[in-house]
């Protein structure tokens, strides 16, 4: 039982960190219709970025964020510009998918060029750094990870309803024609939205080299995770994505505590098969079948 | 065409040559599968090397207990391997086929991670992480790679024979009608399920045959290297370059791309800049030539004889504001 | 239908064509007989997954190389290496063999990274006659395979790593030994059968078997396997480890505060600059993990090795990767061969190599029929924040101390 | 002048063209019901109005300005406003966001919000359900606060794309009577309707668009009144305001269709 609840504790902040990376994986979608397999790279690439702060800066990885978070976002910008943009709109959503994992590795090819494929991880003072409660251990990094997440959801929350172009990204996810016909720009709000996905990443990627070990290959594990995330969601859910994410960490979690870590690895995957039997739009996507 | 690729190993007998025929050859099997059902009917899977490494398995699996004094043998279980998996494949395809679009591209990407997971995990039948053996094959030294290359060959025929055969039937219709609006096709009593998991099984059955040579090939499997994701990746750049949908685009754009692959590794790969080379070539494939090789070839010489293309469809109806809107 | 067919294969002629002038032309011309240089084929992992180890590797070849030049090179003719990349994929290290020997017809190959490109790799080599002494394949499947042209430049086979520490355990009173033991593990040809392997030999020996686990390669989280360990109270962990799962798992042990009296890691514990950084020096302390090779070592040209390694490469003897050194006793082997028989024929050095043994910076080695060596690692422990060998006695520069320290 | 004047427009969507030279005048402060078999381009001419899309050959001149050219953005600028067919308010969101998002362009929240203030007090539904997701809304009242929507920019000219489509009886009728109640509002309009009974019954003036050109410009009572039209275009029977014939709208053959809408005709 002790070990259930310390799996269901450790689950849960694992799952918070998950469902930051998967909110920018599923806003994006929302707002393009884009599958972005790149995602993954670019929380590993801000990782490398909090990486590179830490040890040559000597930054903190949350004061680091402050730098990296703007710069990923113009990168997210200018990803949709260069690469998305120009996709004809038909085949824009098939395309897309092959085309952000193509960006993806051409990021892992760029990360072990620059950084090889060693390893890395962040060791700040309090990485190791345990709290005690109730006979309960607590790791203080992922706490702090966890909290982030929490604080960078809601600041997304918050912009997305509480201001002008949040507004607009919202009409655009929820009916791009009728957004279009109001007069929101759609192609410079997919653009904002690719952007503050990848922002997200940013976050994500600094909780990432604070509590993992990673190297440029690693996004391969973490996307094949989101992606299994945002679909269990319903595709282009915020709301479901992180209901997904955080069900999804415990539910690793326990599994691997009570069963077999190897086999726990599964859990995403036959909890995804399973929901296609039942609900293939996903636990809570609105969408029909046929238009996801 | 056939011929040209039958008569390669004795034009071209140095055994690395012939060598990188045998991956040519695989991956244009590999390509010319995929493009049934990604070409086709535009269901794009990003899993079906699961099959390959399950083709692979198969052999290894059947093979891997009787050691050595082997011959032909696995050749000829490879087309009841290629049978098996391809029924294998039916339920799997089945429940892949409630979604579409990105969501069907996850789910079968997810097929894909779940196969290397059981590899890994179900130690007693593919020994796990350190993987199986296969046992040495004692074909002549001096034209030890042509059992392979033209049990490739024969694989690929077949393969472009179907692929012929499919575009002209009623199947091939219905895949047609399937990728342009799968909801009218059904609507007009098409059979779309039974089209759509035929193409899924054929594929995956040319997939797991390829698996099954490319295994005896090597020699030994790992699930790492027989469930790559790279490797459908791969084949899914080779239809797009080669061009979609088109019979021979798969072929074509095998036979660029894994001799250069092949050649350019062997001489500059040290760089590491190979990853970003790749990525390099696919946008540009993407971005620039979205329609393949072949069809905007194709294109280009019918604009030059002034034809009006007579298959070009007539006025487009309209469609729905939602596809216009990103236009 | 015809038409795309003609231009497929107009397209490939050409293709064709240009890889064959390009290989003719890559060829090389006619060379005088006796003083051409001694051409060897490598496949290394310069890319992808394997390329850190495989970069480790082709410093010890280059080295190799360069110091066998400097005394005058094999038979009186220079070494020229030419080494491509495998990209860290089985089918390119099969095409890269392949055209090292039916292109480029080097005179020997040496083995690329790891048993995985290894074991494919060695049956081209099997095919066309040649030697493979390899630097880095010791996993079981590369014996498995039963070829005799390979040779494992190692003490030990890979799977053996724990035995030292077993017999050091065995050594100790039987009052301070161990009575219960967790053995976790990386699912990896290198790790889970070294965790397996001291698993039965321990609980052979009295020692109770309380927990085991194999976790997946992309396993980044450690919290809740050692969370469960944890609650078994194991005296010695035993871990199958890699690299970054090493740390990754002292990391968890700290944090959930699990203090057994031994841990042993079979690998990753092992590195004496990264192990530190990412685990903090000072936590490492009593850590045991085994090793083939260390900079102190008083083997065949250890010290020549590290002088030359240190002067092209700089930095300190405790960075030199093992890989480097086991790349360099794959050149050590062939240049004894060739002393003692004046040939580098491979077949000769496929016969002579089956008998006696062989000094190189890994120790003497010595192998059976499919290449497997004879003899045994090296227990390496963490003391006073170093690195050091404290098992077999005769090579131990320290005593093996124990229990270990609680983490602080 | 007139308010909007369409030229010989041609437009359509990838290799064919829907609208093969259209002329249509709309006088100011008229509504213009724009009937038609299905598929023959009515949808078209509102989007090539509103920026959509854009026509290959002629003029769309909005106040003697040619706008042919211009995005949906700079169009909505100008005060023409388009409600599509679909529904089309964002589901997710309340009422009265729905209510504000109309006046995006604006970018002046406070004006927005007074604006959709003075609408609520014409439009009870809008005042009653305000905080209600508007995707919780049965199909007319979707319609209806659409129509509210629409005027939050006080615009000029209003492209209504089959409002009554596939609504219920009772929810049509509402529909109608409330475009009815906007004559005589300032506002030009123009109905694109299927119910073309119902449609001319409110409008002014009645365009009859067959197969990519316009058969007939006339006032609506005149239309109505013709025996040929109504053979042609508006069914044999009454279809009186509100009274559902609930006859499904006809397809055209469909298997024409799915090759029709073929992305890629694969290369032989």
């Amino acid at each position: 039982m002790h070990l259930v609840v310390q799996a269901v504790i450790l689950g849960l902040l694992t799952g918070g960190v998950y469902a930051l990376m998967a909110s920018g994986l599923t806003l994006a979608f929302g707002v393009m219709r884009v599958i972005n397999v790149a995602q993954g790279a670019l929380i590993i690439l801000s990782a490398y970025l909090t990486y590179t702060l830490f040890v040559h800066a000597g930054l903190d990885p949350f004061v680091a964020l402050l730098v990296i978070t703007p710069g990923m976002f113009v990168l997210g910008m200018l990803l949709q510009f260069v690469f998305i943009r120009p996709l004809r709109s038909e085949d824009r959503e098939e395309l897309s998918l092959l085309v952000t994992w193509a960006i993806a590795l051409g990021i892992e090819g760029v990360l072990s060029v620059v950084f090889k494929t060693t390893y890395r991880s962040v060791n700040t003072g309090y990485t190791n750094a345990t709290w005690d409660v109730g006979g309960y251990t607590i790791t203080q990094v992922r706490f702090y990870g966890f909290l982030l997440s929490v604080a960078i959801l809601g600041l997304l929350f918050l912009a997305l309803t509480r201001t002008r172009i949040g507004r607009a990204i919202r009409a655009v996810v929820q009916n791009p024609v009728s957004a279009r016909l109001l007069g929101i720009e759609t192609e410079r709000v997919a653009a904002v939205g690719f952007g503050l996905s990848a922002a997200t990443a940013s976050a994500a990627g600094a909780v990432y080299a604070m509590v993992y070990p990673f190297n440029p290959n690693s996004h391969y594990d973490l996307i094949s995770l989101l992606l299994t995330i945002i679909v269990l969601g319903g595709l282009g859910s915020l709301g479901g994505a992180i209901l997904a994410a955080l069900f999804m960490g415990v539910a690793e979690a326990v599994l691997a505590a009570t069963i077999s870590p190897t086999w726990a690895k599964l859990t995403f995957f036959v909890a995804l098969l399973t929901l296609l039997l039942i609900r293939p739009q996903g636990l809570f996507g609105v969408k029909a079948r046929g238009a996801i | 065409m056939i011929g040209v690729l039958a008569a390669f190993p004795f034009l071209f007998s140095a055994h690395w040559l012939v060598n990188i025929g045998v991956f040519t050859l695989m991956y244009a099997v590999l390509a010319t599968a995929w493009n049934l059902i990604g070409g086709y009917a535009g269901y794009i899977s990003l899993g079906h090397v699961a099959f390959f490494g399950g083709g692979a398995y198969a052999i290894a699996v059947t093979t891997t207990h009787h050691y050595a004094a082997h011959g032909y043998e696995p050749f000829y279980v490879l087309p009841l391997v290629g049978a098996a998996v391809a029924l294998g494949s039916l339920p799997l395809g089945w429940l892949a086929f409630r979604t579409r679009t990105a969501t069907f591209a996850i789910v079968t990407l997810t097929l894909l991670f779940v196969f290397q997971q059981l590899a890994f995990n179900l130690r007693s039948l593919t020994g796990g992480s350190s993987g199986l053996l296969l046992p040495l094959p004692l074909f002549p030294v001096a034209t030890y790679e042509r059992p392979f290359y033209y049990a490739l060959l024969g694989l690929l025929t077949c393969g472009l024979a179907i692929s012929w055969w499919v575009r002209g039937s009623k199947l091939g219709l219905t895949l047609f009608a399937v990728r342009d609006d799968e909801d009218r096709a059904r609507g007009l009593g098409m059979r779309v399920t039974y089209a759509k998991l035929a193409a899924f099984a054929l594929s995956a059955g040319f997939f797991a045959m390829a698996g099954g040579v490319w295994a005896f090939y090597i020699g030994s499997v790992y699930p790492q290297f027989a469930i790559d994701p790279l490797v459908t990746i791969g084949a899914v750049l080779m239809v797009y370059l080669g061009g979609k949908a088109t019979l021979w685009g798969p072929v074509l754009g095998a036979v660029l791309l894994v001799p250069a692959q092949q050649y350019l590794a062997y001489r500059l790969g040290a760089s590491q800049l190979y990853l970003v080379g790749y990525a390099a070539v696919f946008l540009v494939v993407m971005l620039l030539l979205p329609r393949g090789i072949l069809p905007s070839l194709a294109e280009k010489i019918r604009r030059r004889r002034g034809r009006a293309d007579p298959g070009r469809p007539p006025a487009q109806v309209e469609r729905p504001a939602k596809e216009l809107v990103r236009s | 239908m015809k038409k795309q067919a003609l231009i497929v294969a107009a397209l490939f002629a050409a293709t064709a064509s240009v890889v064959a002038v390009l290989a003719t032309s890559a060829g090389g011309g006619t060379r005088s007989a006796s003083a051409k240089p001694i051409t060897i084929g490598i496949s290394l992992s310069l890319s992808g997954d394997f390329s850190d180890p495989g970069k480790a590797a082709r410093r010890g070849y280059d080295l190799w190389q360069q110091v066998v030049n400097a005394h005058g090179g094999i038979l009186g003719r220079t070494v020229k290496l030419k080494i491509v990349d495998d990209a860290s994929s089985p089918n390119q290290a099969v095409s890269n063999y392949t055209t090292l020997i039916t292109r480029d017809h080097v005179d020997l190959v040496f083995g690329p990274f790891s048993t995985l490109l290894t074991a494919p790799s060695a049956r081209v080599a099997y095919r066309y006659g040649y030697a493979f002494v390899e630097p880095a394949g010791g996993g079981p499947a590369v014996f498995q395979q039963k070829l005799p042209n390979v040779f494992f430049a190692q003490p030990a086979p890979v799977i053996n790593c724990g035995d030292p520490f077993v017999h050091f355990l065995a050594s100790i009173p039987t009052s301070k030994r161990p009575t219960s033991g967790a053995y976790p593990a990386l699912d990896d040809p290198f790790a889970s059968p070294i965790a397996a392997r001291m698993q039965g030999q321990l609980s052979h020996k009295g020692v109770k078997s309380v927990f085991k686990t194999i976790y997946p390669p992309e396993t980044t989280d450690f919290s809740p396997i050692v969370a469960k360990m944890a609650s078994k109270h194991p005296q010695l962990v035993a871990a199958g480890t890699q690299s970054d799962d090493a740390y990754g798992l002292v990391r968890a042990m700290i944090q959930l505060k699990l203090n057994p009296k031994f841990v042993f890691l079979s690998n990753g514990a092992s590195s004496a600059l990264e192990f530190p950084d990412k685990v903090g020096r000072s936590q490492t302390d009593g850590i045991f993990s085994c090793g083939d090779w260390f900079p102190q070592a008083k083997n065949q040209g250890n010290n020549q090795f590290v002088a030359a390694y240190l002067k092209k490469y700089h930095g300190s003897a405790l960075a030199i990767d093992s890989g480097s050194a086991e790349a360099y006793a794959v050149g050590q082997i062939i240049q004894a061969v060739a002393k003692k028989t004046h040939s580098i024929n491979n077949k000769t050095v496929i016969k002579t190599l089956h008998k006696g043994k062989w000094p190189t910076v890994e120790g003497n080695l010595s192998w059976n029929k499919y290449g497997a060596p004879k003899g045994s690692d090296i227990l390496v422990e963490w003391i006073h924040g170093k690195l050091l060998p404290v098992w077999p006695k005769s090579l131990a520069l320290h005593k093996p101390t124990y229990p270990k320290p609680r983490w602080h | 002048m007139s308010l909007l004047q369409l030229e010989n427009v041609v437009a359509g969507y990838g290799f064919g063209d829907v609208l093969k030279g259209i002329d249509l005048t709309l006088e100011r402060e008229t509504i213009t019901c724009l009937i038609g078999p299905n598929g023959a381009g009515k949808s078209t001419v509102l989007k090539t109005i509103s920026g959509l899309l854009h026509p290959r050959h002629g003029s769309v001149r909005f106040e003697g300005e040619d706008i042919a050219r211009r995005r949906p953005r700079a169009v909505l600028d100008l005060g023409i406003v388009q409600v599509p067919q679909e529904r089309s308010l964002f589901p997710l969101m309340s009422v009265w966001e729905n209510m504000l998002m109309g006046a995006y362009i604006l970018n002046d929240h406070r004006e927005a919000r007074r604006r959709a203030e003075s609408l609520a007090e014409r439009f009870q539904l809008v005042r009653d359900r305000r905080t209600e997701r508007a995707g919780s809304l049965s199909g007319g009242e979707q319609k209806l606060v659409e129509i509210a929507r629409a005027l939050m920019l006080d615009p000029k000219l209003l492209l209504f794309d089959e409002p009554s489509a596939g609504l219920a009886p009772q929810a049509r009728a509402q529909v109608f009577e409330v475009l009815g109640s906007l004559r005589g509002g300032g506002w030009t309009i123009l109905l694109v309707e299927q119910n073309a009974r119902s449609g001319l019954s409110i409008a002014d003036c009645g365009a009859v668009l067959d197969a990519g050109v316009v058969k007939l410009e006339k006032p609506a009572t005149s239309l109505l009144a013709d025996p040929e039209v109504a053979r042609l275009y508006l069914g044999a029977r009454r279809d009186p305001v509100g009274v559902s014939t609930n006859r499904p709208p006809e397809r055209p053959a469909a298997s024409t269709r799915v090759t029709a809408t073929r992305k890629e005709k694969p290369v032989e």
